[in-house]
């Protein structure tokens, strides 16, 4: 991993480049809505720079909420076209995420390839470059430093850029990262190693994984998960706007003759997700979906992947239509 | 996928001429799930039949599409040759390919395209067709008739001659109607009541009618062989059991300035009373709203103490009856505009100025004056007496388009009965033309002019005043180049317009059948089910659908009679399978109803019910709705209305519906 | 393409079975020949009609016999509605092996109990044909199996044969009540018939498949006969979308039933939370 | 505060209530709606400004249908869904309680449908200024304008029917979206498949919304839903009079009709 | 494309009036335009709004939908039901900025053929006018993967 300078201005130049290099730039832009959403851009004018966290996670990118699988059409000799269209994935430039949104990607790379590579994830993802900025502002959703990652963090990053006053401090992680400083290098400059810290966001620490870890081997059977998810109103929201949650649902539209197979974003959390079609459904109630979204998140992917894939972005808690806080619900359930 | 047949029609040249059939099936061909496509010159001709039931059987086919006519032509024929051939008739739909395609348009591609787009669009509804079977509904064989009046007691008697059961519900204390209070009829001047008290005996006799009068009708609910009716029987005050009619109670009732219904209010009755003498049944009831006992909180009590049986009971209450019926005959009738309608003929203040009605009662022998025309105000035998045969009536200024119809021919009645009985006496009639269509009426009119030398003048009356004590008629005569005239007249006779009862739009409301604007009971066809309403099983007699002559209204009450004879005729009714459903399911679903019963409001037919769904232990775990398939028409108004389409509609499914229109756009016009 | 996993191979429907009320059997051939779809018994697949989706049942022949694969649904979905209004020679998609299967050949020389009812058979189909085929291979194999009403049993022809065999104990039964005149077997409840006819646990295999109730009921019978937990299997079966342990739809707890099962021990199914 | 918690102890205690629905405060003092069985915990209830959430959701919950008894912390849009909902027999299997702050900032207890009805109509509520002036915003744009700023906006949704899981109004078992014979909505979040699903959720509420603004206030993407439903309420309001959540006899615009009803648009 | 466009107009009528009337259209041989392909409902009342927005998506240009006049209703109240429905409908989509004049609403009886005609004749040449409805096709062509998406248009042509 090597390090390196850019400043404020060449910020710019260096991404106009990289627009005019022909990649797709993906990168936080302010709505009239007032919530800030990733979004191709066409300058580096569009981008927006300050927020906190922007609604919707950069998931998006590698695992849209609408993947097309194939498209079928009936053929003359009774039989189907099926066609996929991997090879139509641009180059992509993630830009200006966060760290905890790169620590999801690296979840995200775990869960869709380490076992049944799963191909549309992967051709997305090998085209694309993560530019992560880190936190210099938090609030009081944040709460990343409980999950084994910080401000700062590198994981999941193929460039990391922390703003130091006029500069900009740039840690490139990957191969990938490289090449994308590669295809304007004039604009950096060596350095040797710079702490971070001064320049970082300081979000609250509830807890740490590892006290976690044990404790919440045996909370399931917990009272405390009614309290935790009577408020639950059973929509999406979290799910979709977490960096890690991978749940989809598989649907055709189009008739038998011709259409396409789709792909999209399913929650746990929603009522008809485990529904058979017979009617039974194996997690009836609210308190039994949110446990099995939350100990997903902190117990079974440890065990299943070894990695916690919750990165502590806080956006559950942000977009909760009854607030529910999930820091402040593992720490019921593990006490 | 099912295997379709699709088989096209030329219909001779009327489709071939202008759509290439030929490609229409050869393309129809190749639609996925069509497994055998043709095209033939009469499909609906025994071999085009027999073509189709022969490929069924041989192609296994599951459902066919035919695209030739309109649906409304053969979709019964194809139905019957899908049956024969061994599939659910519900399987086979017509793509109307001829009037809404070959007969509209030009001989050209686009032509073709929309054919094969047509048929195209029915093979994707057949995919999702259902097998529906029939629905059987049993049949109450007990006839309602609403009504007392010469059409519902003509119903009544045919219904009962044929040996059903007829239950009659009059709302005044006597059945006749207008009919009794006629004094002749024309054109033959034979005395009304001559030929109707016969009538009014025979119903109040027949063994097969059960009589309610002084009753009305509650409200109606069920459906086609299957009506359930509740009928107020109004408080009578008199014990019909204990009464034997003797009278003595109405000569001694000290009330006795109420203004008589059946004289049209030119004389007047007692509190307890009976409205005539021929009257059916001839018994008295108390008219409360008058009689002292009531409006004076138990004073007087006379008719009581004074009745030789004790048959007067002040305690009797209103009584709600129930009955169930399988048809019901509507024979509700008619009123006429009375002469306060018409400010510029005197305010209808003038007691001399009187509507066809009370010149009716003052012809008649059982009228106030016993058939001496005498006019109200002096009791003077008038020398001059003017007939206006159009009042109100034909006037759009009045709201009355309509012809009221009977008027010129009544008028030249009354002008001829007043002639008869004052032959010096001067008869004039306005008019605006003369409507005397029918069997020997302009025969009847003529010697009305020509024998009894009536002066008929063609023009309206803009006005009349008094002036010393006369009666001045002014108006003009068309024929003579708008001259006016003015006429000098002691009596003046409207003939006004024959309206609907005041209370029609309830009646209306209450049977569930639809009324034209002047609120008159409308027919489910104008030709061709003139005597049918909307809603199956009732149906209409006389002229509470129009406006209507004596022959006319027996001639229509009889139809209403034969009609639901018919319906007798057998024990159970056979209904389109049309029908909406609500779904149901297994435990622990049920049903996707959330019963919040929006649908139950829009419902025309009241064909939505509430059903409670329990659990083993018969705990309730939610009300649900219900489609009465009985009552049901298939409208399907609440299936559009269910929110989330727990609500469907057999035969016109959302599945059927969603898939045409897919069908139609999926692979647009290629 | 192999790498793809949701790109469905085109099966062509070569023949139909009609079992049971809703109840249907279909025989599948490979349009490509060229594809070697090769699995083993008690893994599923995902069957899809374009335009409707895909629905997920076992693969209900024995990969003993090659060249076709069977499948038996009953319809209740949108999906499985589509695909009962298929015709032979009509076109779906197929996507699989997926899963884990029977560890038959940890099964060499034990005796085989299989204990199932309604459509639970097909599953279980795909292992009691293997075993027959191999018959030598095993030890005693007797199957229990009912259903509610005689209609409603599936494979009848199957049936015959295995009462015929004197290789195989069959113990056939309807509930009480869904019997017909000429109805020569038990009547009862699987368990039931189980309790009168207890299998010897030594060393034998249990697989258990049907209806939860029917489950829950034999498990204290088998323990009573002495089947060790993991020496009884059963299958289970989810709602999936994927079948690669993606879609996150069969998750119980941690456990993805497409990948990690749909085959279990009862040992494995009594760590799971019970969410299935 | 105080008053409030003792009332709700009071109701915990005699057993008039046997759960109460009401708000609590996260860390960051962020109103969760908090559901007390017993008077006990009944002194962390908050009921202020902030507390927007319209519980009356929570009456379709299984848990809570059990209890039967309810109380709820309701602020006058919540009174206004539950009266709506009453209408459309729903909560038929409940006997609830609420304790609202009126305007005077004094707790108001209501026993009955009748008090509750009542209440309702003497602090019925007009459309919230913002809305109003959003509202107009909109309404002066031209029709391409309009779609311009929609098209832009749902393109943003998710699908994640944060929406409808807020809406008192929305309480069908299961939702048209979920209807998959035939599949009305498009499960995919594609703009023309969220085009489908939020004309269909307004035309469904239209009539029936009681412009709590929940949908809007808590979309995750920040669209601003709830203006659909105001516009149609006004419209129809407007057309055909009436109030929703005003009455307990309800008088949906939809399901009736009057022979002489605006047809103007109609050749 | 202009000039040579001709929209595809979807009518959805009621079986009692509106479609009898184009039946008598066609006995009485009265010529009209051929780009409309009609969708038979018992009634106004079952006209579902969802299948309107449905035919848009999946390509209408056009739509007609017509039934009885009010108090013809075969099934008295179906239609006026209905026209409350489309009133809200209506100004539902002229809020969300949707090109309401796309929809033509009529009351055709049984009678009126001669009406019938020249509804679908105004009704086209109003929709050719107003060109192809790309507005909702296009809808989807603005999110992410809109690579993927000139991919299928490309593909399914």
């Amino acid at each position: 991993m090597e390090q390196k300078l850019i400043s404020s201005s060449d910020i710019a130049v260096f991404f106009d480049g990289l627009l005019k290099a022909g990649k797709v730039v993906v990168a936080p832009v302010l709505k009239q809505s007032g919530k800030v959403f990733f979004k191709p851009v066409q300058s580096f004018a569009e981008v927006a720079t300050d927020y906190i966290q922007t609604a919707f996670s950069a998931k998006e990118v590698v695992f849209p909420k609408v993947e097309e699988l194939f498209t079928y059409k009936h053929n003359e000799d009774g039989g189907l076209d099926i066609k996929d269209h991997l090879d139509r994935i641009p180059e992509t430039v993630v830009w200006g995420l966060r760290p905890c949104d790169a620590a999801g990607f690296d979840y995200l790379n775990k869960f869709f390839l380490q076992e049944n590579p799963d191909a549309y994830f992967k051709a997305r993802y090998d085209k694309t470059t993560l530019v992560t900025i880190s936190c210099h502002s938090c609030d009081e959703s944040c709460f990343c430093t409980s999950v084994d990652s910080h401000p700062g963090d590198t994981k999941g990053s193929d460039i990391l850029l922390t703003a130091m006053g006029d500069k900009f401090y740039v840690e490139v992680i990957t191969a990938k990262g490289s090449l994308l400083i590669a295809s304007n290098s004039t604009l950096f400059t060596s350095t040797d190693t710079l702490s971070k810290e001064a320049f970082l966001a300081k979000p609250v620490t509830h807890f740490s994984m590892d006290e976690i870890k044990d404790k919440i081997q045996n909370s399931y059977a917990s009272a405390e998960w009614k309290h935790a998810s009577m408020g639950c109103f059973s929509c999406g929201a979290c799910a979709f706007a977490c960096p890690t949650c991978t749940c989809f649902d598989i649907q055709d539209e189009g008739t038998q003759d011709h259409g396409k197979r789709v792909r999209c974003w399913d929650a746990c959390g929603l009522s008809q997700f485990t529904k058979h079609s017979s009617g039974h459904n194996p997690r009836t109630n609210q308190t039994e979906r949110r446990r099995q979204r939350l100990m997903h998140k902190f117990k079974y992917s440890v065990e299943n992947l070894g990695v916690v894939s919750c990165v502590g972005c806080g956006r559950c808690i942000r977009v909760c239509p009854s607030h529910l806080n999930i820091f402040e619900n593992i720490l019921s359930v593990t006490k | 996928m099912a295997r379709i047949g699709v088989f096209i029609c030329h219909c001779g040249e009327n489709i071939s001429a202008t759509v290439d059939v030929e490609k229409v099936a050869r393309l129809a061909g190749k639609l996925s799930g069509v497994a055998y496509s043709v095209d033939y010159k009469y499909m609906c001709s025994d071999p085009g039949q027999t073509l189709i039931v022969d490929a069924i059987k041989e192609h296994k086919l599951t459902g066919i599409v035919v695209g030739a006519c309109s649906p409304r032509m053969h979709e019964g024929t194809f139905r019957k040759a899908a049956e024969k051939a061994g599939i659910n008739p519900y399987f086979c739909e017509m793509a109307n390919i001829r009037e809404h395609c070959s007969w509209v348009h030009p001989k050209s591609d686009e032509t073709t395209q929309k054919a094969l787009d047509i048929v195209r669009t029915m093979v994707e509804k057949v995919k999702n067709d259902t097998a529906l079977y029939p629905i059987k509904v049993p049949i109450t064989k007990t006839a309602l008739v609403i009504g007392g009046g010469i059409a519902g007691i003509q119903a009544a008697l045919d219904i009962a001659n044929a040996g059903h059961q007829v239950i009659m519900v009059e709302k005044t204390p006597s059945i006749g109607g207008h009919m009794s209070q006629l004094s002749e009829t024309f054109p033959t001047l034979d005395c009304s009541q001559c030929i109707l008290t016969p009538r009014m005996v025979e119903v109040a006799q027949h063994p097969n009618i059960t009589l309610h009068t002084f009753a009305e009708v509650e409200n109606v609910t069920g459906f086609i062989g299957n009506f359930d009716v509740n009928i107020r029987l109004k408080a009578k005050s008199v014990d019909f059991s204990k009464c034997t009619g003797c009278g003595s109670c109405w000569q001694k009732c000290p009330s006795k300035k109420i203004p008589d219904e059946f004289n049209a209010g030119m004389s007047f009755r007692t509190a307890i009373y009976t409205p005539f003498p021929q009257a059916v049944p001839n018994k008295p009831v108390i008219d409360r709203a008058n009689c002292t006992w009531f409006t004076k909180c138990g004073k007087c009590g006379i008719c009581a103490k004074i009745c030789p049986t004790g048959a007067i009971d002040y305690t009797i209450q209103d009584e709600i009856i129930n009955v169930k019926v399988g048809a019901i005959v509507t024979a509700t009738g008619f009123d006429i505009k009375h002469s306060d309608f018409f400010p510029e003929y005197g305010y209808g203040k003038h007691p001399d100025i009187i509507d066809g009605l009370q010149f009716e009662r003052l012809a008649s022998a059982s009228g106030p004056t016993g058939g001496e025309i005498r006019r109200p105000s002096d009791g003077k035998v008038p020398e001059t007496v003017v007939f206006l045969a159009c009042a109100g009536s034909r006037d759009k200024a009045k709201g009355i388009e309509y012809c009221s119809k009977i008027c010129c021919m009544y008028t030249a009645k009354h002008a001829m009965l007043y002639k008869h009985k004052n032959h010096h006496g001067k008869a004039h009639v306005f008019y605006m033309d003369i409507r005397s269509a029918g069997k020997s009426y302009e025969e009847f009119v003529r010697r009305a002019i020509e024998e009894d030398d009536v002066n008929y003048i063609r023009g309206r009356v803009s006005k009349i005043y008094e002036k010393n004590g006369k009666l001045m008629v002014v108006g003009v005569d068309t024929l003579l180049n708008a001259k006016p005239v003015t006429i000098e007249a002691d009596m003046v006779v409207l003939a006004t317009a024959v309206v609907a009862n005041e209370d029609a739009e309830s009646v209306a409301q209450k049977l569930h059948i639809s009324y034209d604007k002047h609120k008159f009971f409308a027919e489910a066809h104008p030709k061709l089910k003139p005597v049918e309403t909307n809603t199956a099983g009732i149906t209409l007699a006389g002229a509470c659908q129009s406006a209507k002559d004596i022959p006319e209204t027996v001639a229509q009450a009889s139809a209403a009679a034969a009609k639901t004879i018919i319906l007798f005729s057998g024990s159970e009714l056979t209904r389109e399978p049309v029908v909406a459903t609500v779904n149901r399911s297994a435990a622990p679903v049920f049903t996707t109803c959330t019963g919040c019963f929006l649908c139950q409001e829009v419902c025309p037919y009241q064909a939505i019910e509430r059903e409670e769904i329990r659990d083993r232990a018969g705990n309730l775990l939610m009300n649900a709705a219900k489609v009465n398939a009985g009552l049901c028409q298939g409208c399907g108004t609440c299936v559009a209305m269910c929110r989330n389409k727990s609500i469907d509609l057999q035969g016109f499914s959302n599945q059927q519906m969603l898939s045409e229109v897919m069908g139609l756009l999926n692979k647009p016009f290629e | 393409m192999d790498t793809n996993q949701y790109i469905p191979y085109q099966v062509r429907i070569a023949d139909i079975i009609d079992e049971a009320p809703l109840v249907r059997t279909y025989k599948l051939e490979f349009t490509d020949k060229s594809v070697n779809f090769t699995f083993k018994a008690g893994q599923f697949a995902e069957y899809g009609v374009f335009g409707e989706g895909e629905s997920t049942f076992c693969i209900a022949s024995s990969p003993t016999r090659e060249g076709y694969i069977e499948c038996t649904f009953r319809s209740s979905g949108r999906v499985t509605k589509a695909l009962a209004n298929c015709e032979i020679n009509d076109i779906i998609g197929l996507r699989g092996p997926f899963g884990k299967p029977f560890p038959l050949e940890e099964w060499y020389g034990k005796d085989i109990v299989f204990i199932t009812g309604g459509i639970g058979l097909p599953p279980l189909r795909c292992v009691i044909w293997n075993v027959l085929d191999q018959r030598e291979k095993f030890g005693k194999v007797s199957i229990y199996y009912g259903a509610r009403t005689v209609a409603d049993l599936v494979y009848k022809e199957e049936l015959e044969d295995w009462k015929n065999r004197d290789d195989v104990d069959l113990y056939l039964t309807v509930d009480p009540g869904g019997e017909t005149k000429d109805w020569k077997d038990n009547i009862g409840f699987v368990p039931t018939i189980l309790e009168q006819n207890l299998p010897s646990s030594k060393n034998a295999i249990a697989i258990v498949a049907g209806p939860p109730i029917l489950i829950k009921l034999s498990m204290p019978i088998l323990a009573k006969c002495g089947f060790a937990n993991d020496k009884i299997f059963t299958t289970l079966e989810n709602r999936m979308k994927c079948g690669v342990g993606k879609c996150g739809h069969c998750t119980v707890g941690k456990t993805y039933v497409c990948k990690d099962g749909p085959v279990f021990t009862y040992e494995e199914v009594l760590q799971m939370p019970q969410e299935y | 505060m105080k008053e409030l918690q003792n009332k709700a102890a009071e109701l915990l205690e005699n057993g008039t209530v046997n759960l109460l629905i009401g708000f609590c405060q996260d860390v960051s003092k962020r109103p969760v709606p908090y559901f007390i069985e017993t008077a006990a915990e009944a002194n962390i209830l908050v009921f202020n400004q902030d507390c927007k959430n319209n519980l009356s959701v929570y009456l379709h919950k299984k848990e809570v249908k059990d209890a039967v008894k309810i109380g709820l912390v309701a602020n006058v849009a919540t009174l206004r869904s539950v009266l709506q909902l009453l209408s459309e027999n729903q909560l038929g299997s409940l006997t609830l309680t609420y304790l609202t702050v009126n305007s005077g900032s004094e707790l108001v207890v209501l026993g009955s449908a009748e008090e509750l009805e009542a209440y309702v109509q003497a602090n019925f509520p007009t459309c919230r200024p913002e809305d109003q002036e959003m509202l107009d915003k909109l309404n002066v744009l031209s029709r391409e304008e309009r779609w311009a700023f929609w098209k832009d906006q749902l393109s943003e949704c998710v699908k994640c029917y944060a929406c409808r899981a807020v809406c008192p109004m929305c309480y069908c078992t299961v939702c048209t979206t979920e209807c998959n014979q035939p599949q009305w909505i498009k499960t995919s979040a594609e703009t023309s498949g969220n085009f489908e699903y939020h004309t269909m959720r307004a035309m469904h509420l239209a009539g029936r919304c009681i412009n709590c603004g929940e949908c809007g206030r808590i979309c995750p993407a920040g669209i601003p839903v709830h203006l659909l439903t105001a516009q149609m309420n006004q419209e129809i309001e407007k057309e055909f009079g009436g109030k929703t959540g005003f009455s307990l006899k309800g008088g949906y615009a939809l399901n009736s009709f009057k022979p002489g009803d605006k047809e103007n648009f109609i050749k | 494309m202009a000039e040579t466009f001709e929209p595809k107009i979807v009518a959805f009528v009621c079986n009692w009036c509106t479609y009898a009337g184009a039946d008598l259209a066609g006995t009485s041989r009265t010529k009209y335009a051929t780009n409309v392909r009609i969708i038979r409902f018992p009634c106004t009342g079952r006209i579902d709004f969802m299948l309107l927005i449905k035919a848009f998506q999946n390509g209408a240009d056009g739509i007609i939908v017509s039934g009885c006049h009010p108090n013809d209703c075969h099934y008295t109240s179906g239609n006026f039901h209905a026209r409350r429905r489309w009133m809200v409908f209506k100004s539902m989509l002229d809020f969300i900025g949707f090109p309401t004049e796309r929809i033509t609403f009529s009351w055709v009886s049984a009678a009126e053929g001669k009406k019938w005609a020249e509804l679908v004749n105004e009704t086209t040449d109003s929709v050719r006018a107003l060109g192809p409805f790309t507005e909702y096709k296009n809808l989807d062509f603005s999110q992410f993967n809109q690579i993927d998406h000139e991919g299928i248009a490309e593909q399914s042509r």
